[in-house]
């Protein structure tokens, strides 16, 4: 049965890129013209700091399957700090996920800059190489099925 | 082991005071062997006072559960203190609620009350059910029931509440006045339990919380009971946006407990409450210390230990770990 | 008529012979015991006190579904009840079934509640006599219900060690005692002196008990008691004592949408909580715990005796077991009865 | 039998602004979707009806127009929350689902003969107009109408191109007030209360009708007190959150009246008997 939603499980991703490096970044491999996998939802946000832990949570609700945050390199924060507050909140929040029998592979974090399309893509790929890997989010998606 | 006439001599000292204008202990319960919070507002109510192995609840919540209501024209704010009994893990939410400045230190007066552990309810209940009236008492390493005329006297680890087997402050971090001697650390914290779990499958994982949170009929008893939780607005009762649901399944339960235990992330003092008002057992402390040894480990960061602390999340270290980081 | 009695050890067979039903009995999940819908008979357990949440949870779901709607579509598609078939409680207790009577005047006052009825209607109530009070806190007689009451059961169970009593009580239960035949023995002729034994022992284990005589009068005259202030000064205000409340009805009504699939709901809701009464325009009437304390209590033994004529409370103890800082309905109606 | 949860889909025929800012006040003129479900409605003034939008909620409000007005209904809605807010954006042309009539509604008949009062403020002028309107429609059956109104500004006041209508064709006698002096203000500035005191209406043969914010109803029945009205002559509105709309959900009860059933109009007589009834 896994298996079989597995064969060709294409994952739905929602980034949130901060506006000052990864979306700049992601768009750079856009206008470059490198291929990366179209599974990516991105929402753009000013900064990874901005980024609410609930903003995961309603994501992988509404059926996301994996979820991405990515921004500035630690000390290349547009607002100095935004980052490094991000990247404490996110490391305890993957540890707690995994920890109630979430997937790892389905939280993930990345540092990209406005001049890294290629890196870009190479996150995208693993990205959603894991997501794949564990197949479709169904821990805690909302179930239409029992309205 | 307090001594209950001093501590009505000191509360009767206390409330007589100018500037106190309530303090918050405990009394007896209703029934069996409970305990439950007093509010002493005069000098003429502080007979009803106690301490013993009974008095679980932490009243450090109280601090910040008072509802104010618009006051009538002319008539000034009452700014005088409220005195509070703590017992160490208690007394761990007031330096918390000080460090995120809930309120000023001024405003309250800490009655500390150095503390050998209580009983967890629930297990002497069962030991000694149907009991209408009785009192717990700690001699040495033993507790004594006394009811129904006669006396009994069981080994304290047997009923002693699982938090207080783990503790690692008995005698209060803040206090205006001690009312007993202080008591050394008599147990510690291994997380053998948080381990364990970590050792379980992706799947084992989930089925196990699964079937806790869909118990869950979110009563928000773990949410108003516990003494971090003091916002007025509360995020997940907001309706705009919806964070949370109301409706009550296991996506939205889910999303509850996960964000419950997240803003109590570096927060939590492991006074387990919420474990122990939970109507449908859910194992609570579970997910608090998860995250509680994660900080722990991660930045050596131990809330609610020192009041000129900063807030875990609100600071942070250019070195902080990041081997997960794409 | 000849009594029938259910053999303990073909509880087993006869739940699995119910289970055809939608069929509800108490179950242990994790040390708590809590109704659950049995498929495998060994999931239920009848060797327990009472259950945590109540029984009103199988005929008024936590969270229910009014009607669906497609956005942008006036087409509203109605739930149907009907669906959920045939619904068996077994093992409920006698203040439990007391309290759905209770409940049923209030959604059967002039406008008719389809969904509750109709789900009261599909459903056959088979009660389990309480031979010792599930705990100390229990406090029925009080408030005219017994440990061995039949009011609104369809069947009696009353435990004589090796069986099961069963009496059947209304048209329902006649039907379920058929429905069950070959797992139903011929009593012992001494089965029903024995039961009726068993009432009166159990009658006078209930060791609290209050005069309930006269506090519906009463409350309205105590409204700016000090009394109020002094029982709320320790409340939480969580939703424990209403959720777990056997006659709590309350509800609130939530719109969801999920893409383009919504659906109006209604789910438990809570009196004790701040937003219960809350204005969208900031306006709280009852603004702290004192006015919510006092509305509860007067909304069951004041408002709802002067609509109804019948106490909405069966005295089943929850809310005294469980609440986390032990605020006491007998102690808050004692201080109404001496003020 | 009628799911009473399930609502009616009604068109908005006309729609359009009474007051600005962030409280504004929108008035939607609507008609049944589907023509027959006017066989089975009627309401009497006072009356309310729960509207909303599946999706987003609903709440109730006053019907704020007279049976007498054939073939549509009107709602004059403040936008304050969620649910105001979603159907401010619609226009004429768009719909809506309501249910109802519920609650009870102002004893007309027994008030035939009789002069009337009305004192309303801000968006509490809704309930009333329905009574103004059918006492116009049935004139002759009523004695002198006097309508007393007022709001913080100019701006704020609603219906204001209905009381030029009725100063106009002599039906009744307006008073208007604002509480802050403006240029070119004719009528009187102050609180509603004491405009009431400068009106002096007499309680002789006379009812009053009040509803408005909670502080103005406390200080406007003080003041019909003084001028002679007993208790029985005066009526209010009550309103509190509701959720069902029928006497089931529990929440919008004050002391034993549940407003969404007994009420929402109540005699002062009766509400002296209630001691949360202005909480």
């Amino acid at each position: 049965m896994a298996e079989e939603t597995r064969e060709g499980f294409e994952p739905n991703i929602v980034a949130f890129l901060c506006n000052w490096c990864s979306y700049a970044g992601a768009d750079l491999a856009g206008t470059s013209r490198i291929q990366y996998p179209s599974n990516v939802r991105v929402i753009r946000v000013m900064c990874t700091g901005r980024v609410n832990p609930l903003f995961v949570m309603n994501a992988l609700q509404q059926g996301a399957d994996g979820v991405l945050v990515s921004g500035c390199h630690p000390g290349d924060c547009h607002y100095m700090q935004g980052n490094y507050y991000a990247r404490r909140r996110f490391t305890l929040m993957r540890n707690f996920l995994e920890y109630l029998g979430v997937d790892p592979a389905r939280v993930r974090m990345s540092w990209v800059s406005a001049s890294e399309g290629s890196k870009w893509k190479e996150v995208i790929e693993e990205v959603v190489e894991g997501v794949k890997a564990v197949g479709p989010m169904d821990q805690f998606k909302r179930r239409q099925l029992n309205w | 082991m307090v001594d209950n006439a001093k501590l009505k001599d000191v509360a009767k000292e206390v409330i007589s005071r100018e500037d106190v204008r309530l303090l918050i202990g405990y009394r007896p319960g209703t029934y069996g062997f409970r305990a439950r919070p007093a509010f002493v507002e005069n000098s003429d109510q502080v007979d009803e006072l106690i301490f013993s192995p009974a008095c679980v609840s932490n009243l450090s919540s109280y601090l910040t559960l008072e509802e104010k209501t618009p006051l009538p024209r002319g008539v000034e704010p009452d700014l005088r203190k409220v005195a509070v009994m703590v017992k160490g893990c208690d007394s761990r939410a007031l330096v918390q609620q000080l460090v995120e400045k809930a309120y000023d230190r001024e405003h309250i007066l800490v009655l500390g009350i150095p503390c050998r552990g209580v009983v967890d309810m629930a297990k002497v209940e069962n030991r000694f059910p149907g009991v209408i009236s009785g009192e717990i008492a700690m001699e040495g390493d033993n507790l004594v029931f006394s009811f129904d005329g006669k006396e009994e006297t069981v080994p304290k680890e047997e009923l002693l509440a699982e938090k207080c087997k783990r503790c690692r402050y008995p005698t209060p971090l803040i206090s205006d006045l001690l009312l007993d001697d202080e008591v050394e650390r008599f147990a510690d914290d291994d997380y053998s339990d948080i381990t364990a779990m970590e050792g379980k499958s992706t799947e084992e994982k989930w089925a196990f919380w699964e079937e806790q949170f869909s118990r869950c009929i979110r009563c928000y008893s773990c949410r108003n009971v516990c003494p971090m939780c003091y916002c007025e607005d509360c995020v997940l009762d907001r309706l705009k946006p919806v964070w949370a649901r109301r409706s009550v399944d296991i996506s939205e339960n889910t999303v509850y407990h996960i964000s419950r235990a997240y803003h109590l992330a570096g927060r939590c003092i492991q006074c387990g409450e919420c474990e122990r008002v939970c109507p449908v057992d859910i194992p609570l402390m579970l997910l608090n210390r998860k995250f509680y040894r994660d900080v722990e480990e991660l930045y050596d960061y131990e809330p609610g230990i020192k009041v000129e602390e900063k807030p875990l999340l609100s600071t942070f270290s250019v070195d902080d770990k990041e081997d997960f980081i794409l | 008529m000849a009594e029938k009695v259910l053999k303990k050890e073909k509880v087993g067979e006869a739940l699995k012979e119910l289970s055809k039903f939608r069929l509800f009995a108490p179950s242990k999940s994790n040390g708590t015991i809590l109704y659950k819908q049995i498929e495998d008979p060994s999931d239920a357990c009848l060797d327990f006190g009472n259950t945590t949440v109540p029984a009103k949870k199988i005929v008024f779901p936590q969270t229910e579904t009014l009607f669906r709607f497609m956005l942008g579509n006036p087409e509203l598609k109605e739930k149907n009840v009907e669906e959920e078939g045939t619904t068996v409680v077994f093992g409920i207790r006698p203040c439990d079934a007391r309290a759905m009577g209770i409940v049923d005047n209030l959604f059967s006052w002039d406008y008719q509640d389809p969904y509750y009825l109709k789900r009261r209607e599909l459903t056959t109530l088979v009660g389990l006599a309480c031979i010792q009070p599930p705990s100390i806190n229990c406090f029925c007689t009080s408030v005219g219900g017994e440990p061995f009451s039949e009011e609104n059961l369809d069947v009696l169970l009353v435990d004589l060690g090796e069986m099961y009593l069963f009496k059947a009580i209304t048209e329902k239960g006649e039907k379920l005692k058929t429905t069950l035949g070959s797992q139903l023995d011929e009593a012992p002729s001494d089965a029903v002196k024995k039961s009726g034994e068993l009432a009166d022992k159990a009658n006078v284990q209930i060791k609290r008990t209050i005069d309930t005589k006269g506090i519906p009068e009463k409350l309205p005259t105590l409204w700016e008691n000090e009394l109020w202030k002094r029982v709320s000064a320790a409340c939480l205000g969580c939703g424990i004592c209403t959720y777990l409340c056997p006659t709590c009805h309350c509800f609130d009504i939530q719109d969801e949408v999920e893409g383009a699939e919504g659906r109006r709901a209604r789910m438990w809701d809570s009196c004790m909580f701040r937003e219960y009464t809350l204005h969208a325009s900031g306006h709280n009437p009852r603004p702290t715990r004192r006015e919510r304390t006092r509305n509860r209590i007067n909304h069951k033994y004041s408002y709802f005796p002067s609509k109804f004529q019948v106490i909405a409370c069966v005295g089943c103890g929850r809310c005294i077991n469980l609440c986390p800082v032990n605020i006491d309905i007998l102690e808050i109606l004692g201080q109404v009865v001496d003020a | 039998m009628k799911n009473p949860y399930i609502p009616y889909e009604v068109k908005i025929v006309d729609a359009w602004y009474e007051t600005p800012g962030d409280r504004c006040i929108k008035t939607f003129k609507v008609t049944f979707s589907d023509e027959k479900i006017w066989d089975t409605w009627s309401h009497q003034p006072g009356q309310c009806a729960m509207v909303g939008i599946p999706g987003v909620g609903e709440s109730m409000f006053c019907i704020s127009s007279s049976p007498t007005e054939k073939g549509y209904l009107r709602f004059s809605i403040m936008k304050v929350g969620k649910n105001t807010s979603a159907l401010h954006e619609l226009e004429a042309g768009d719909t809506f689902f309501i249910r109802g009539p519920y609650g009870n509604t102002f004893p007309l008949e027994e008030w035939k003969g009789k002069d009337i009062v009305t004192i309303g403020g801000g968006i509490g002028q809704a309930p009333l107009r329905p009574v103004i309107q059918y006492i116009r429609d049935n004139r002759d059956d009523f004695g002198e109408l006097t309508v007393i109104y007022g709001a913080r500004t100019s701006a704020d006041h609603c219906f204001k191109a209905e009381f030029e209508e009725l100063n106009a064709c002599g039906d009744a006698c307006c008073h208007l007030s604002i509480d802050v002096q403006e240029e070119n203000w004719p009528h009187f500035v102050g609180f509603v209360p004491a405009l009431l005191m400068e009106v002096e209406p007499s309680p002789e043969n006379a009812i009053a009708v009040t509803c408005g914010p909670p502080v103005m109803i406390k200080f406007v029945l003080e003041n019909l007190e003084k001028l002679g009205f007993t208790p029985d002559q005066v009526y209010t509105t009550l309103e509190n959150r509701m959720k069902c709309g029928i006497g089931k959900c529990g929440r919008c009860n004050a002391g034993n009246l549940y407003v969404c059933k007994d009420g929402p109009v109540f005699s002062y007589a009766q509400l002296k008997e209630v001691p949360e009834a202005f909480a």
